[in-house]
């Protein structure tokens, strides 16, 4: 654990989601690193990963100082010793955090901050206002064969995620739906309930004509494959929208996953002393204000949804779900102990995900 | 006075010369080092360390591998997703090395028989351009071709054969949404990427087949159907075998076309490749390597003993 | 006259065949002028040049296009150099072990690329190798070797046996036969195999991802590019671009190996 | 009875090329006929107009009596062995016999029974299985001969079937070949540049020049009685004199040729000539003479007497034997 | 003075072929020496042996007196015409022949001044420009000589250099290459298959049979006395007798040989014999008979009355022009 941040190393190597960490170049309004490295020298590169698995490979192959983990890949991070714990003294911004987030247990080992919250947000689901007039009630337009409003079948025009952690979606619909499985978190889960979960989504395989993997690809499959529904991001709603595409989001009435990142700091981190100066960084207010509308999700600082810093505002921050943090079930990884006693561990979730996907 | 019979050596080279006059294998040798440690050391040598890498097995929670020799790599690459896996893209890799063997073939042949002069020309440039034009831009292209309101259903409308391509669509397995998440597009796809890979070593065999073979079968009375298939065909064969080895590998390999274009089912290069890069687990990225080289290596033998190797 | 005509049918296969080869191509060109910027649809709403000048001004294209210009350049430099050793060796003499060094040399490119870019990966993880412009060189040097020992071995086959013993006869020793007799003939075919080398590794990209470390090469650029669109019509000007500037070599290697090996039957 | 093959004003040109240049040609059924001609004279393309792979730009090509113009090669019942013999590399021998019955769709059985034939006609019993590759040129020549002959064609094609068997082997190939049109009674068309063998094969031969026909005939008449100078000079290494030669040594005022066989060293003659080289041929010495310019050769027996190079000398010859060239 | 190459026990194995088995070989200086032998009878090896691109497996080759086993090609004044001529393809005619002197390091006047004189020698004046590919197979022929010749080896290897040539051509080449080897007076080794090649122009040959020599001597002495059957059989398409017939026809109990020419027909002798068929050679007619079994030749000269085939003959000759063969 450091005790002191010294002068930058002129570097630092970033692992983050895409769109996340932006210079500027895809949109000029929108950059938050171009300034970082004229005050600190420290010149930053970025490595996209698509999925929490990704990230957790990159972080083991090592070469990275930071990672903007998701609750599905923080803990096991740091079980697998690639990140260290922060020294929150050495962040001045630590106290402006949500202090719903503080000790979040994503991050939080027995009292030990691993990191510094970065956004969190809502798996929304996203879908075309030229078939669905208002706003679909349930997440079942996804999961159940049904005609949709325009008065043809759901068949081929829906997508899934294309990550085991979906199974959690699954979950939390038959926590709705089927009570009697007794389903608590969607996250622990027992064998019957796992087993339930996977049936839904074989029978949603059926629907699924190409599960979503990529942000802009899912982009391309609303604009050019005809597809309607689908879990997503409020990134991609963000950006077809400005597109002037037909396309809304809702929280349906079951509720949603959704994502708590964590920026976490590489165990042989190479550049320790600007990946400090680049936490305290994402904590500005500016930041948390531009990245939230940037991309949709909600600042880890509740002062920048009001103080104008930047370019939210306390109705964007609402309708990013600022209000519903309770009823999101963020991403955290399913273990085999848990409060059922046993529960089915992720790497079954990972290998059966790529099954159902497969057909079987 | 007479020249003598033996010149003296002059200089090193002279004597270097003599040398290896003297000793072939250590000309033959000096030769074969500096290849052969790259190819022979360090590849082959990384080979085999994947092929290591395969016993090993990986921590399921915190994904870190565990360098132990078992198994379990191998239990797991033999679970019915993984072996659906291994099936679809050798199923997948068969059909398109079919597919693109038969539009090879007349491109082929007429290249190597009938063009002549600049035509000659057009067509290799017809074949090589496409060969080595942007892989990924072409694949981006077929998207756009296949997609849903993409090319080929506009053109189907403009036709009036849009019944036709639901027809082909609503086929089960093969069928989809649209052509783009479906096996029939990833398999157009997938032919179109790798055809020049078979046309080219098709028509250097065709191109072997001395003229005096197919007048000789005319002469003995053979129509040119029946010389096409007892003469040309079979001789044709090792082209055919060579191609074939590009285009099943590489397939066998891709792991860009089945994201892009398909229904998400995973294939051997993607399973690599998202368990290597993206989930971490090279033990079982390793296990899922070694099916590929295996097929391979059997595939190379057959094809040695076929005399194909020439055709390469 | 036997058969110097082809039949229609063969004659429509192989023009539809190689229509089917171009086609994509053409779309490529159409959509480096539409004026839709973040994705596809067909057909274009509209034709611009715009994106030429686009491309132009921008800098990671140009880094990544000198990166894969200076990979390829080395990559076949390296090649051409292992490839020309091998091949020798192998049409010198046949030696215990020929057989499988043949196979070796094609195993790079018999086996998926996935494979080689995997095995070389963990290959460089365990020598403690950096992922740098290095590793991506030694990557595509691997399975160009082969491109050129093809042309190379192709060359030496028909090149006649005697001309190298007639230049020892006459007095000159190996060097001298090498800089006076092997070279000038193997030239044009060590360039044909070499801008075919050349041209593959610039293309390259199932093996680069796996060598490459924070590097982009103009396939990886694209690869990004085309995933994360803006001004994805630039990747299609791009391409165009690289497609125009391979056409070239690509009609000089042509010509380089044509004489000889294009009439029916001179094969071997 | 009609002629096996009949050339009536035939012409090939490719471009500019006259490869075949108004050839009046008939070749008897059952004969053994040669056309013998240096490099490039065009007779491939004359054996090529006969089987059908080249069609005649003008003129008319009749086989049995029959104008073949419309004929294509399959059609035709002509069988050709190619000058590298054209084997099936894929085929074992038996195959490449039996092709042209496999064609016409003839059993399996039966076909192979005839093949098997065949091979025992060219002396080729128990070679069935061995692939083309597995067999010495001689073996080779055979195997396309007994696949040419397996359809009992009428007219036997052969471009130059012995070019490139050794001298030994060619011999006997020779002796076989010739024994086989014997016993089978085929009109053979056969295409060589080799002197020696035109004449000692052919009942009847054609010597090509530049795309025509210098002379035809039998080949007694080529030999001793060459109608030009090119054919006295291609034909039997014969020497050729200039008219003021032949008036010199006591013939007319034209161009005649006298064989070196049929010259003899003298003491005197109207004549001499400068002994150039000697040149030992077992049977006897060829003596190189130098005759005012014009190079001539005389043929001493083994035994008699030789002169040393660089000495004079005079020649004698039976008058009879020196041939005027009319047409030369 | 010492020979210009000697042979002393020398083997060359390829694996278990034994290309050259045993040899033992003396070449004298200035001579024109040739090696002749059926197809893989170990004459290339020999050749190779001497000019350094194989070694002997056992034995000792010395040039000119010195042992050469650890001397590489390109330090020995031996040159080699080669089979296919191996010009290189890329260097036009001048630079071909020059080559040799360029590797010496010589200047490019000197030694472009010394190609010409060679071009020259082998009527090659003018051609410096071309590129090897333009010319003719004569030409090619003749620079592959100059280009060996540029050195001034003391010992020139001919391996089949006529090999690849039309007879009018090689008949020609022949009397230059005589011509130019008693000139120069350098030591030539010639490698053919062609009989009449080696008699014509060797003064002394090596008849190779399976590795070995089977006979050495004068042509004279190859042709009249063969040493062995294979011999006769090889080198003069002569009659071999067995011992039983040479009895019968009035020798001792031995293989003999009898050459066509001095056999005549007749029309009673102690054995009678089948014609079997006739073989027009132009300046006389080869008759072929069996007798008893036996296959033999006789010659008739032109102008003299043929037999029928299928008749009997007799045969008769000078009893002195039967050998016989004691090695046989
Ligand atoms: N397909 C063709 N196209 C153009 N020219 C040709 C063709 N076939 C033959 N020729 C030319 O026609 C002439 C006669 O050729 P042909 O092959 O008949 O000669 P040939 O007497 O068989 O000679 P050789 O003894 O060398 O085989 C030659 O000048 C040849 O170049
Ligand atoms: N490098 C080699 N490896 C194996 N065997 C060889 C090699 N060179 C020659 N031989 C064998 O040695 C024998 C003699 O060959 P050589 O070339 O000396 O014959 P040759 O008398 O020159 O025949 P030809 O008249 O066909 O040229 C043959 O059986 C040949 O196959
Ligand atoms: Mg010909
Ligand atoms: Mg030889």
């Amino acid at each position: 654990q450091m005790t002191a941040v010294g002068e930058g190393e002129g570097q630092l190597d970033i692992v983050a989601w895409p769109g996340y960490v932006e210079r500027g170049d895809t949109d000029k309004a929108y950059d938050w690193v171009t300034k970082f490295e004229a005050d600190t020298g420290c010149k930053v590169n970025v490595k996209t990963a698509n999925t929490s698995d990704e990230m957790v490979a990159l972080m083991n192959e090592g070469g990275f100082d930071l990672v903007t983990a998701s609750g599905d890949a923080s803990l096991r991070l740091v079980a697998g010793k690639r990140v260290q714990p922060i020294n929150t003294d050495l962040i001045p911004s630590w106290a402006k955090v949500d202090a719903r987030l503080k000790d979040a247990p994503w991050f939080t080992v027995d009292g030990v901050h691993y990191g510094v919250p970065y956004q969190w947000g809502p798996n929304v689901l996203m879908y075309n206002t030229d078939v669905f007039k208002e706003a679909p009630k349930s997440w079942s337009v996804v999961f159940e064969p049904q005609d949709l409003p325009d008065g043809k079948p759901n068949e081929g025009r829906v997508q899934a995620y294309d990550g085991p952690i979906y199974i959690a979606d699954a979950a939390l619909y038959l926590m709705a739906h089927k009570p009697e499985l007794g389903i608590k978190s969607p996250y622990q889960l027992n064998e019957d309930q796992y087993k339930a979960a996977l049936d839904l989504l074989r029978g949603q395989r059926k629907l699924v004509g190409r599960y979503w993997h990529d942000a802009y690809i899912q982009m391309d499959d609303f604009k050019n494959e005809g597809v309607v529904a689908s879990s997503s991001w409020p990134f991609q709603v963000n950006l077809l929208i400005s597109e002037k595409q037909p396309i809304a989001s809702t929280i349906p009435e079951e509720g949603a996953t959704g994502w708590a990142d964590t920026t976490m700091l590489h165990a042989e981190a190479a550049h320790p002393n600007c990946a400090y100066k680049w936490m305290e960084h994402t904590l500005n207010s500016n930041l948390q204000s531009d990245l939230s509308t940037w991309f949709g999700s909600n600042p880890v600082v509740p002062e920048a949804c009001t103080d104008k810093s930047g370019m939210q505002t306390k109705e964007g921050c609402t309708a990013n779900g600022m209000d519903d943090f309770e009823k999101i079930h963020f991403w955290t990884t399913p273990t085999a102990k848990c409060e059922q006693g046993e529960c089915v561990p992720y790497y079954r979730w990972v290998s059966d995900y790529i099954a159902v996907i497969g057909g079987r | 006075m007479p020249a003598p019979a033996i010149i003296q050596p002059k200089g090193l080279s002279d004597r270097l010369t003599a040398l290896f006059w003297r000793r072939p294998r250590l000309l033959l040798g000096l030769l074969l080092v500096p290849p052969l440690f790259w190819l022979g050391v360090v590849y082959l040598g990384s080979l085999f360390s994947l092929l290591i890498q395969s016993f090993y097995s990986i921590d399921e929670f915190s994904g870190m591998v565990v360098p132990e020799f078992t198994l379990k790599t191998y239990a797991e690459l033999f679970r019915a997703a993984n072996l659906d896996i291994i099936i679809r893209t050798l199923l997948m890799a068969a059909a398109v090395t079919l597919g693109a063997a038969l539009i090879a073939f007349p491109i082929a042949y007429y290249a190597a028989r009938f063009a002549k002069g600049r035509w000659k020309a057009v067509f290799y440039l017809g074949i090589m351009l496409p060969l080595w034009s942007s892989y990924l831009v072409k694949v981006y292209a077929w998207k756009l071709i296949l997609a849903k309101e993409g090319i080929v259903t506009w053109a189907a409308g403009i036709t009036g054969t849009s019944s036709l391509l639901d027809a082909v669509l609503a086929l089960p397995v093969v069928g989809g949404g649209s052509l783009s998440t479906s096996y029939i597009g990833m398999f157009l796809v997938f032919t179109y990427v790798w055809l020049p890979y078979m046309i080219l070593p098709m028509q250097a065999s065709l191109e072997r087949v001395p003229t005096s073979m197919l007048e000789a079968s005319a002469d003995l009375g053979a129509t040119r159907a029946q010389t096409f298939r007892t003469v040309v065909l079979p001789l044709a064969m090792p082209g055919v075998i060579a191609g074939s080895i590009f285009t099943f590998s590489l397939t066998l390999g891709d792991y860009i076309i089945p994201q892009i274009i398909g229904n998400s089912a995973s294939f051997i290069g993607m399973a690599v490749y998202q368990l290597q890069g993206t989930a971490g687990n090279t033990p079982l990225a390793a296990a899922f390597a070694v099916v590929p080289i295996l097929i391979m290596l059997a595939y190379l033998g057959f094809a040695k003993r076929a005399g194909a190797f020439d055709a390469l | 006259m036997l058969s110097d005509r082809a039949s229609l049918s063969l004659r429509i296969a192989a023009g539809l065949g190689l229509l089917f080869l171009h086609l994509p191509i053409a779309l490529i060109f159409l959509y480096a002028f539409t004026t839709e910027e973040r994705s596809y649809a067909f057909p274009p709403p509209g034709l611009t040049t715009k994106w030429f000048a686009v491309a132009w001004q921008r800098p990671d294209i140009w880094e990544a296009f000198w990166l894969s210009l200076q990979v390829a350049a080395i990559a076949t430099a390296l090649a051409l150099v292992l490839g020309t050793l091998v091949s020798a060796a192998m049409s010198k003499a046949r030696f215990f072990g020929r057989e499988q060094i043949s196979l070796l040399i094609l195993l790079p490119i018999a086996l998926p690329g996935v494979i080689t870019g995997i095995a070389l990966r963990t290959a460089f993880g365990e020598m403690g190798i950096p992922f740098s412009t290095l590793t991506i060189i030694l990557g595509h040097a691997t399975f160009c070797i082969v491109i050129v020992y093809n042309n190379a071995v192709a060359r030496f086959r028909r090149l006649s046996g005697g001309i190298l013993e007639a230049s020892a006869d006459l007095g000159a020793n190996a060097f001298q036969t090498f800089r006076h007799v092997l070279l000038p003939n193997l030239g044009t075919a060590l360039l044909a195999g070499g801008m075919l080398a050349f041209a593959l590794s610039f293309d390259e990209v199932i093996v680069t991802t796996f060598t490459a470390g924070q590097q982009s090469t103009i396939p990886i650029w694209m690869l990004e590019e085309l995933i994360r669109p803006r001004q994805r019509p630039v990747t299609n000007v791009v391409a165009m671009l690289v497609f125009a500037a391979t056409f070239i070599p690509i009609l000089l290697a042509y010509y380089l190996t044509r004489n000889g090996s294009d009439v029916a039957g001179s094969g071997k | 009875m009609p002629a096996a093959v009949e050339f009536a004003q035939v012409t090939r040109h490719f471009g500019n090329v006259r490869a075949v240049d108004g050839v009046d040609l008939t070749i008897a059924e059952g004969s053994f006929f040669a056309m013998l001609g240096p490099s490039g004279s065009g007779k491939t393309t004359c054996l090529r107009l006969i089987s059908g792979f080249e069609s005649p730009t003008t003129g008319t090509i009749r086989i049995f009596g029959e104008d073949v113009s419309t004929t294509p090669p399959h059609l035709r019942n002509v069988n050709t062995v190619f000058q590298d013999y054209a084997l099936f590399p894929h085929m074992n021998v038996r195959d490449n016999v039996a092709y042209g019955l496999m064609v016409k769709g003839i059993g399996k059985t039966q076909r192979h029974e005839k093949a098997e034939e065949m091979l025992s006609l060219v002396k080729l019993s128990g070679y069935g299985d061995r692939k083309p590759g597995q067999l010495s040129g001689g073996q080779r020549q055979r195997v396309a001969l007994a696949r040419a002959l397996v359809n009992e064609p009428r007219v036997l094609l052969l471009d130059e079937p012995l070019g490139a068997l050794d001298l030994k082997l060619r011999e006997a190939m020779q002796d076989e070949l010739k024994a086989l049109q014997q016993r089978l009674g085929i009109t053979f068309v056969f295409v060589t540049h080799d002197q020696h063998e035109a004449l000692s094969m052919a009942d009847s031969l054609a010597v090509f020049n530049e795309g025509k026909i210098a002379q035809i005939g039998t080949p007694e008449a080529v030999y001793n009685r060459p109608a030009t100078r090119f054919v006295a000079d291609f034909v039997g290494s014969s020497n050729v004199l200039p008219p003021a030669l032949t008036r010199a040594l006591g013939g007319p005022d034209e161009w005649a040729s006298l064989r070196p066989e049929v010259t003899r060293l003298a003491a005197t003659g109207p004549v001499t000539a400068t002994v150039t080289a000697l040149r030992y041929l077992g049977s006897g010495t060829r003596v190189v003479l130098d005759m005012g310019g014009t190079e001539l050769a005389a043929i001493v027996p083994a035994g008699q007497p030789l002169p040393e190079p660089g000495t004079q000398t005079a020649i004698a010859f039976d008058p009879a034997a020196l041939h005027i060239m009319a047409g030369a």
